[in-house]
């Protein structure tokens, strides 16, 4: 029989290798249209056409305006939604605060709204320490309103001061919740504003957020002002700084000069004209020296040298030019230099500098009405309550987590287990809800009715912005389950609050958010808003719109003049020892937003690190230290010690350790948990002597090399991730001097073209 | 003449055996070269799955071992075609013993280098979009793109020299067809074509293989050419050269001679072919591995000169680079390509003892592997706007090593059914280098052949 | 026809067959030169071109053309062009000796003695390079890309082509050593000459050990006129060419100007051959085996040429890198004739013409072909250069003018003079060679068949 | 720079390159409109906003610690930092680097399969299923803004519910970079056919310079003069980067002032 294989075998074999090669390596098309989702819902399941989420037409993108709670600024948003799906958030051109513009944190909400760690159920804690469980929302509602009314008077409410810090209509529920259940309302957030009302209060005589308009200004004098980064209001100020740099006071030719002084370059320092590197906590210093040289108190100029190590020369010719420009010169303090142990004294005689120039570019926008105390005299009130035992009954509301953000040395932890009974109603699961007995999912601020009023505005605008829902959480689908079951079960704060007020006393009290936002508006002070929040049609388009706002003249007040003269900010540092200057990273905000993805991988502006946090050292200390990038140091301070990659940095002062704040979470979701550490849990617990601030900008650690970095990457050891696209961040040859010109050459070629 | 016949059917009794009888150490290196190229065909199922993360290539540098090992195999592939075709052309008889073997080493390496375009592919199951088939969206492949003419020039070399391999081998399968019998007898007669030794068949043969001589010399001189123009056609710094291609053909010559005496020896060795493969043969090999090796130096040397010359940073960082952190490149490079033939090959005793010139060829392979890495990686790290590093990963050296066992695997193979010293022509070399006596004087006469053309 | 029997019993009785004799006689007898009749003719006016060409560039060059770098340049492509052509001569005739191939032993002297041309470029050359720091300043690039980046370029540009032309003389003196022997033997005894031939003879007596270290010190000059050839031709092509290409360091300029004057070479070797057989009334001096294979060399070098031609054409027009493209551009459709004729000069005509048999192997056909060659050469050296000075200098002053073709035509006659003024003293065609060709390679019967029986010489380092 | 003022004398006398690039000429922009973007260095603060607008825009996949050591990192637009001079007098540039989309794309005649040629927009566009991967486009970038697809890119549920629908997400194997928000522009052209008229100018602009707080990215097209775009074209401090490359790109950076006078 010849041993030719016939056709048919032939083509059989071919087709069975064929096969086995396609198996091997085919790509799954179904999943990719899974994570599409090209209609409502996740997953491959069509909504049905009937109860489709309203106004949803297949395509065609709903647009909702609402705010951002990512910081305490306020920006107004407009969030596109497609087929019941938030899927991009821009900048609401209208609203006054940011005209259109959006930061990476704004950005990053959606990973706030649809982030895998999120609380899905209410969980409930057997013993303090043991692990959680699923329970309903009755059971736990239940438990918490027969908790809260066993012991009247002997509760405490513990609430977010950046999430819903801001926003009115929560103040007045939380006061009405607190007034009848006889609960002490407290709150904690890092970035405090007590320093900024004290200096503006002793400046300009109202105690207020002072606004600086930087944009007319053609000086501009920062003391370690980060005002691009963190805090007050980055974007309106990112706005402002791009009219300062090219805006149509610019249209002359004549260049706006900007000089940061502070202990270490950070992103705003990197777009000053002149960085003066000074001595970690002597900006106060620095101030009043050029306060004395332009004659107005300050103390002597060679005695702020010597504190500030900042020289005698720099600072005649900053208080020269920042003289000549008159009124259009701007100080600006910032979180820097309001975290200091002297902030107060600093920011007052960096007001003091504007009122001396008498600049109408500085002042206060709105006179606050409650005067709210510092967050730390606030939670070490609640601490020492808690740790007599006055409190059974403890409720916190948002993310305050004061077990992350104090450090451990402060005996938080050791009062809360002295709580009988604490309940949490929070997004996520973090440090402190850890310690909590029962945890209920509330509403990301893009799910929810809240108001907002932003931190500082422009003078004479007054903005009140509205916050509403952009999705219905519940067609978020759990496609991993058959049954069409929603991914998560979460209820807004003003419903968990209005639920937990004792009906009893005042029957008919609104149920829902919208109501209590739509009551709450209704008897406000101004007459427009109210009629706003009656009329429908009216309150359609104010929440169409985002908000209300209305702009009139600023009228400049008088600023009475008494210039501080005395000065005991920060001395010299003992020998051996280093400052380390805790800064909060633009992105993560204190540590609430380290589990996003996003503002994990986007490098950071400066070190061009990512995925982690890290110690800068500055440049000849590093190589007399012998420490190279990456290697792991341990910083020990008074309250504890941590582990952390160095990096050395080519402009920061020799004494001072900059480490951002924002990482090093134990508990916090698997984006955050491991990453880098937290070096609020060693700062020194000193406070501003005026206000009670907390000082965490400032402490005082020694530093020693653990080990040096090894190649290859390991989760377990910490390893520095960077960037660079040149190692060493340099400017690439090919591109050599192109990329900026300096002054001196811009008016020779206008000059040579002029002539 | 009656030795003669005597005389040729020790030859055929010689050569075959081979073919004939499976010796154990056949099957051992059979199965060794088998399980390394499981790993490496393991290896590139995981790069399927996992994608080409797994490999140690990032941004600047795109390219890593793939390609790497695709100049490499490209370059042992050229070796065939120059000693059959070019040593032909040039009327050297001693070429005869060795033609067969090394146009073996051709087909199999350039079968293992026609893999690597599809194994760095970063879609790998999409490869045949490379080739231009009539589809109905009307897409034709760029043909402005390198990759394309590197694709091309591979299978009409591929073609080109399997055909060449194939029609010197008919004459063979005929009298492996006559000495056995089963499916052997079966599978040479198909291969033997009817072949009955006719005067009229020689005459075609000699034509074809006349012809054959001829048109692959180009084709040989372009498939290096495009594979130096795939480096050549890019403006990376260090790759926008005009010397790259002749650099590349250089390169390939280099290395291809280095495993021509590599596959000499180890075959001389396995096969006892002490009669055929004399001293005299690893003598020539090794002048042409010599000469060639200093044309390559001059084109090496050329390129990174013309680099330092400019004076301008961004086309020097990549010799800096290479300076620095890839200086044990440049080092082994140095030593084993450089310094090692240039000791060993000046000098006759060395040059006609096989096992030295295995040590050569091994060392010239070494050296011109890494030659590929210095040619491939630190250009690509160091571009304009950002600069990069590749270090290999496990997936890199287990693709290298199952090149290296894919190779073996198809050499063994082959030599069960081809014999390696073709038998024709090392017949036909017996009877064209007698030694005439004329008058008292042994007068060695070499009929020349006629002149081709 | 040559009685075969004794033809191999002592290969030197040939030399006394008479044809062979008689061919020796004319050449060895009368190395002079007679008063009338075309070697004359030719003599005094290449002596008159050459003393033209130093009046111009002396008495007006200097002064008046101080500022016009296209007169000093074309001087200096065309003494490159010809420097390059007699390496390239001396080269092919030390690649035959290397490749042992039997028919090289009539073109080696003849080859070899165009490196007698290096001692007018000792002469010429350090002018024109003191003066290539100048060109290059007024012509094209503000900063000229000098090879030897820190040291100054003179002193290394000398030494490589000196070394160059030295290596020449050496092999060309080694191997005219035995014809210096005979002249002494043959001259009268104790006149002038004969005892000037008596002292450079160095007591040549002939004898087997002398032959064989005349071979041994062959094999070495010949490996070191090849090294040092390419050396020379190595910074000729970076160093002048690229000197003037503003930005675009071709690493393809060194090989492409090595193998394009080896290519050149080999032309003007083939039309010396036959001049030098014309002149000396040898018709078989030069027999068609010798064309058929300078023939065939062409051809590869033809290909190889083409080849890095298109390789630099080729980077530039994919990279299009706007300086480099423009200057490849520039040189194509700046001047498309003249580069229409560089390609077919240096590339059509050497491959196409030469697979030709009946072209090959025809004096003539062989000897236009050259001329082409040369032609292609030439103009390939001002097309590299010229168009780099195009954004500087308008065109029309970069057309060669009268004084420059002087001056090219000074630089042929002084190549030709070179020739005639080493007839006088020493045969150039090699009386030993021309014995060795005659003797060793030969048609000879065998059987009924004719076989041509070659003598092979033992290759040369197995002396 | 003498390098550049010789590459402008240099084209001027010897005459524009032959107009070859990867597409038949009859392709290249033969529509009216192309689109192109300013960047204002001094403007520009270094706050990635951009970056983290562009990953929500255009799916950019989050590729974790590992990757990104590994260099495998997928930001289309980059803002990168260099450093200049040592401490006490220290400067530090920002400088947001993005696909150029280049007028004469050294990434467009090596692709051997088409996946990446330049549309009538004058846009070097990506066609993501095409792409096999060979990276050479990735390799002949002189900006190094192509970004390779090393791994299946992933995201957890509920994350896949933020993906753009507009956009495709792209498999492992594809090579990425900026479109300048092509769906944008698509979704504006479509919007003003329904709408029966032409595009008014700044209708819309890309995700990042929608998002950039100081305004310092600008797009818009640049053959129409009404878009805000072309007055900034004429700033004088305006440099194209790599320009002695020829790759005409179509993104002009305007240069930052210091003035430590």
């Amino acid at each position: 029989m010849p041993l030719l294989i016939d056709r048919r075998t032939f083509i059989k074999l071919s087709m069975i290798g064929a096969t086995g090669l396609v198996a091997g390596c085919s790509v799954d098309e179904r999943t990719k249209e899974q994570l599409v989702g090209l209609y409502g819902g996740s997953g491959n399941r069509v909504h049905p056409y009937v109860n489709q989420p309203d106004g949803l037409q297949d395509g065609v993108p709903q647009w909702y305006a609402t705010t951002c709670t990512m910081c305490s600024a306020g920006c107004g948003l407009v969030v596109r939604t497609l087929g019941g799906r938030a899927v991009k958030v821009e900048g609401n051109p209208n609203h006054p605060i940011n005209l259109g513009a959006s930061c990476a944190r704004a950005q990053a909400s959606l990973q706030t709204l649809y982030n895998p760690d999120r609380l899905r159920f209410p969980k409930q804690r057997s013993s303090r320490g043991g692990d959680a469980l699923y329970t309903s929302w009755d059971s736990s509602m239940a438990a918490i309103a027969s908790q809260m009314s066993s012991h009247h008077g002997r509760i405490a409410v513990l609430t977010d001061a950046v999430a819903y810090g801001q926003s009115p209509v929560f103040h007045q529920a939380l006061e009405r919740f607190a007034r009848l259940t006889g609960a002490s309302a407290h709150s904690f957030g890092l970035m405090d504003g007590a320093p900024w009302r004290a200096a503006a209060s002793s400046v300009y005589g109202q105690s207020g957020m002072p606004y600086h308009k930087i944009d007319e200004a053609d000086y501009l004098l920062a003391f370690n002002a980060n005002f691009l980064e963190a805090w007050p209001s980055p974007v309106m100020y990112g706005h402002l700084f791009g009219e300062f740099r090219q805006g149509a006071r610019r249209a002359a030719g004549q260049h706006g000069r900007f000089v940061f002084i502070g202990p270490r370059m950070s992103m705003t320092a990197a777009k000053a004209d002149r960085w003066l590197p000074c001595r970690a906590g002597t900006e106060g210093a620095v101030a009043l020296g050029i306060l004395g040289l332009l004659g107005a108190g300050g103390i002597p100029v060679n005695e702020a040298s010597l504190i500030s190590e900042v020289s005698v020369s720099d600072m005649t010719s900053v208080a020269r030019d920042f003289a000549a420009a008159g009124k259009r010169a701007v100080a600006l303090g910032g979180d820097g230099s309001s975290a200091l142990p002297n902030a107060s004294e600093t920011l007052a005689a960096i007001e003091s500098l504007n009122a001396h120039v008498g600049s109408p570019l500085a002042g206060v926008a709105a006179a606050e009405s409650p005067v709210r105390v510092a967050h730390l005299k606030d939670i070490q009130s609640l601490q020492a309550d808690m740790a007599a035992g006055k409190i059974d009954v403890l409720l916190i509301v948002g993310q305050p987590n004061p077990v992350f953000s104090l450090p451990q040395s402060s005996g938080f932890a050791q009062a809360l287990a002295r709580v009988p009974f604490i309940a949490a109603l929070s997004p996520f699961e973090d440090e402190t809800t850890e310690l909590a007995d029962l945890i209920c999912p509330t509403r990301t601020s893009l799910e929810e009715w809240m108001d907002n009023a932003p931190l500082v505005s422009s003078p004479g605008t007054q903005v009140s912005s509205i916050i509403q829902p952009v999705i219905d959480p519940s067609f978020i689908m759990d496609d991993r389950s058959d049954s069409a079951k929603p991914w998560m079960d979460t209820r807004p704060i003003l419903d968990i609050l209005a639920d937990l007020t004792p009906r009893s006393a005042n029957s008919g009290a609104p149920m829902d958010g919208l109501s209590t936002l739509r009551a709450s508006w209704a008897d406000k002070g101004e007459a427009d808003l109210k009629l706003q929040a009656q009329d429908d049609s009216a309150w359609l388009d104010t929440v169409g719109k985002g908000g209300f706002w209305t702009s009139s003249a600023a009228k400049p007040e008088g600023a009475n003049l008494i210039p501080p003269s005395h000065y005991q900010g920060q001395r010299p540092t003992p020998q051996g020892s280093f400052t380390m200057i805790a800064y909060p990273q633009l992105y993560w905000s204190g540590g609430r937003h380290s589990n996003l993805p996003w503002l994990q991988e986007i490098t950071d502006p400066m070190t061009a690190a990512v995925w982690n946090s890290w110690v800068e050292i500055n440049q000849e200390v590093a190589n007399t230290l012998d420490i190279n990038t990456g290697d792991i140091v341990r910083l020990t301070s008074a309250q504890g010690s941590i582990e952390l990659p160095a990096l050395p940095y080519p402009a920061i002062h020799p004494e001072a350790l900059g480490v951002p704040i924002g990482q090093g979470h134990t508990l916090y979701g698997r984006t955050a948990q491991g990453r880098g550490g937290n070096p609020l849990s060693i700062a020194d617990l000193n406070s501003d002597p005026v206000t009670g601030a907390w000082a965490y900008g400032l402490s005082t650690v020694r530093l020693e090399k653990v080990r040096s970095a090894e190649s290859g990457f390991r989760t377990d050891i910490n390893t520095l991730v960077t960037m660079n696209d040149i190692p060493g961040g340099r400017e690439p040859d090919a591109i050599k001097g192109l990329i900026h010109e300096t002054a001196v050459e811009k008016r020779a070629a206008l000059s040579q073209k002029a002539k | 003449m009656g030795d003669m016949t005597q005389k040729s059917e020790d030859i055929n009794k010689d050569l075959t055996r081979g073919v004939l009888q499976t010796t154990r150490s056949w099957w051992m290196c059979f199965l060794f070269f088998g399980t390394v190229l499981a790993w490496g065909t393991g290896c590139f199922v995981w790069q399927l799955v996992h994608g080409i993360d797994v490999y140690g290539m990032e941004r600047p540098n795109y390219w890593g071992a793939p390609i790497i090992n695709f100049v490499y195999w490209a370059g042992v592939a050229l070796s065939g075609t120059m000693i059959s075709a070019i040593l032909r052309l040039l009327h050297a008889g001693w070429r005869r013993s060795i033609t067969r073997m090394t146009e073996t080493l051709t087909v199999c390496a350039l079968l293992v280098a026609g893999l690597f375009p599809i194994i760095h592919l970063g879609r790998n199951w999409v490869f045949f979009w490379l080739v231009p088939y009539p589809n109905e969206r009307g897409l034709w492949p760029n043909y402005k793109s390198p990759l394309l003419w590197d694709a091309t020039a591979i299978s009409v070399y591929l073609v080109s020299s399997v055909l060449f391999w194939y029609s010197g081998l008919i004459p063979d399968f005929a009298v492996l067809r006559d000495r056995t019998t089963g499916w052997r007898h079966e599978l040479y007669s198909m291969l033997a074509l009817k072949w009955k030794g006719s005067d009229r068949e020689w005459k075609r043969l000699r034509g074809v293989s006349a012809i054959l001589t001829v048109m692959i010399i180009p084709v040989f001189v372009s498939l290096h050419t495009i594979v130096g123009w795939d480096f050549g056609m890019s403006i990376v710094p260090g790759w926008h050269e005009s010397i790259f291609a002749p650099y590349f053909v250089c390169g390939a010559l280099y290395s291809g001679a280095g495993a021509v005496l590599v596959i000499m020896c180890l075959v001389r060795r396995a096969y006892h072919l002490e009669k055929y493969i004399l001293p005299k043969h690893f003598d020539n090999v090794a002048k042409i591995v010599m000469t060639i090796g200093l044309l390559w130096f001059y084109f090496f040397a050329g390129d990174a000169w013309s680099d330092w010359f400019t004076e301008d940073p961004t086309h020097i960082n990549w010799l800096v680079y290479l300076f620095g952190g890839y200086k044990w490149a440049l080092i082994t490079l140095a030593f084993f390509g450089m310094l090692v033939p240039l000791v060993t090959l000046p000098f006759k005793r060395l040059r006609t003892s096989p096992w030295a010139m295995l040590a050569v060829g091994v060392s010239v392979n070494i050296a011109m592997f890494t030659e590929r890495i210095i040619v491939v990686v630190p250009e690509a790290s160091r571009s304009w706007l950002a600069w990069g590093d590749y270090t290999p990963t496990w997936v890199d050296v287990s693709i290298t090593i199952g090149a290296f066992g894919l190779f073996g695997f198809l050499y063994t193979l082959l030599s069960k059914f081809i014999p390696l010293v073709s038998l024709w022509e090392f017949k036909e070399g017996e009877v064209v280098d007698a030694v005439v006596t004329v008058g008292n004087a042994q007068v060695p006469v070499t009929v020349r052949e006629e002149a081709i053309g | 026809m040559l009685d075969t029997e004794h033809f191999f019993d002592n290969p030197s009785d040939i030399v006394e067959s008479d044809e062979v004799a008689s061919s020796l006689r004319t050449i060895m007898i009368r190395p002079g030169v007679r008063r009338r009749g075309l070697l004359f003719f030719t003599t005094l006016l290449c002596s008159v071109l050459v003393i033209a060409a130093g009046v111009v560039v002396w008495f007006w060059g200097y002064p008046a053309q101080r500022n016009n770098p296209g007169f000093w340049h074309f001087s200096l492509i065309s003494m490159l062009f010809w420097l390059s052509v007699t390496q390239g001569m001396v080269a092919v005739s030390a690649i035959l000796r290397l490749a042992h191939a039997s028919w090289r032993y009539m073109l080696n002297r003849v080859a070899d003695v165009a490196s007698l041309f290096g001692f007018w470029v000792f002469a010429i050359l350090p002018f024109l390079v003191v003066a290539r720091g100048r060109i290059y300043v007024l012509g094209a690039s503000a900063h000229s890309n000098n090879v030897w980046r820190t040291a100054g370029s003179m002193l290394f540009d000398s030494l490589a082509i000196g070394t160059a032309y030295l290596a020449g003389w050496m092999l060309l003196y080694l191997t005219s050593i035995p014809d210096f022997g005979a002249l002494r033997d043959k001259l009268p005894a104790d006149s002038k000459k004969q005892h000037f031939y008596r002292r450079i003879a160095l007591s040549w007596q002939g004898a087997a050990k002398q032959w064989r270290t005349l071979r041994l010190a062959e094999g070495v000059m010949v490996f070191g006129v090849i090294v040092s050839f390419v050396a020379s031709q190595t910074v000729q092509g970076w160093d002048f060419q690229l000197a003037s290409a503003r930005d675009w360091d071709s690493s393809i300029f060194a090989p492409l100007y090595t193998v394009g004057s080896l290519l050149g070479g080999l032309a003007l070797t083939a039309l010396v051959a036959t001049a030098t057989s014309h002149a000396a009334k040898l018709p078989n001096l030069v027999t068609s085996l010798h064309y058929d294979n300078l023939g065939r060399f062409m051809i590869g070098l033809g290909l190889v040429w083409f080849y890095f031609r298109w390789c630099d054409y080729l980077t530039a027009w994919y990279g299009n890198i706007p300086e480099e493209w423009a200057l490849q551009n520039n040189r194509v459709t700046a001047f498309p004739i003249l580069a229409a004729v560089m390609v077919i000069g240096c590339f059509v005509v050497p491959v196409f013409g030469n697979m030709f048999r009946a072209i090959r192997t025809s004096p003539v056909g062989l000897c236009t072909i050259s001329v082409c060659v040369l032609i292609g050469l030439a103009v390939q050296r001002f097309l590299d250069t010229v168009p780099t000075f195009a954004p500087n200098y308008p065109l029309s002053a970069l057309i060669p003018s009268a004084a420059t073709i002087l001056v090219f035509a000074g630089l042929s006659g002084m190549f030709v003079l070179t020739y005639l003024v080493a007839a006088r003293y020493f045969p150039v065609v090699s009386w030993w060679g021309l014995s060795k060709r005659l003797s060793r390679m030969h048609e000879s019967t065998l059987g009924n068949g004719s076989v041509d029986v070659m003598l092979e010489d033992p290759p040369i380092w197995e002396t | 720079m003498a390098l550049k003022a010789r590459t402008q004398e240099y084209l001027k006398q010897a005459g524009k390159p032959a107009d070859q690039s990867g597409v038949a000429a009859s392709v290249r922009t033969s529509s009216d409109r192309k689109w192109g973007m300013v960047i204002d260095l001094d403007r520009c603060t270094g706050c990635h906003a951009c970056e983290a607008a562009c990953s929500a825009e255009n799916n950019i996949p989050v590729v974790g610690a590992e990757q990104c050591h590994k260099g495998h990192a997928h930001q289309w637009i980059r803002v990168e930092r260099y450093w200049e001079g040592n401490y006490p007098n220290v400067k530090a540039r920002f400088m947001p680097i993005l696909c150029q989309q280049c007028g004469n794309a050294p990434c467009e005649p090596v692709c051997p399969v088409y996946a990446t040629y330049h549309n009538p927009e004058g846009l070097n566009v990506m066609v993501y299923n095409r792409c096999v991967g060979t990276r050479y486009c990735g390799n002949n970038c002189p900006y190094e803004v192509r970004m390779f697809n090393w791994t299946e890119p992933a995201w957890e549920t509920p994350l896949d519910q933020q993906l753009n629908p507009d956009v495709t997400v792209r498999g492992k194997g594809v090579m990425e970079k900026c479109t300048f928000c092509v769906q944008r522009i698509r979704r504006a052209e479509e919007q003003a056919d329904a709408d029966g008229r032409d595009l008014e100018p700044d209708e819309f602009t890309t995700a990042c310079a929608q998002a950039c707080p100081p305004k310092a990215i600008v797009f818009g097209d640049v053959n129409d003069k009404r878009w805000s775009v072309n007055k900034k074209r004429e700033d004088p401090r305006r440099f194209t980067l790599l320009e002695e490359l020829g790759t005409e790109p179509s993104v002009v950076y305007l240069k930052a002032l210091d003035d430590e006078a």
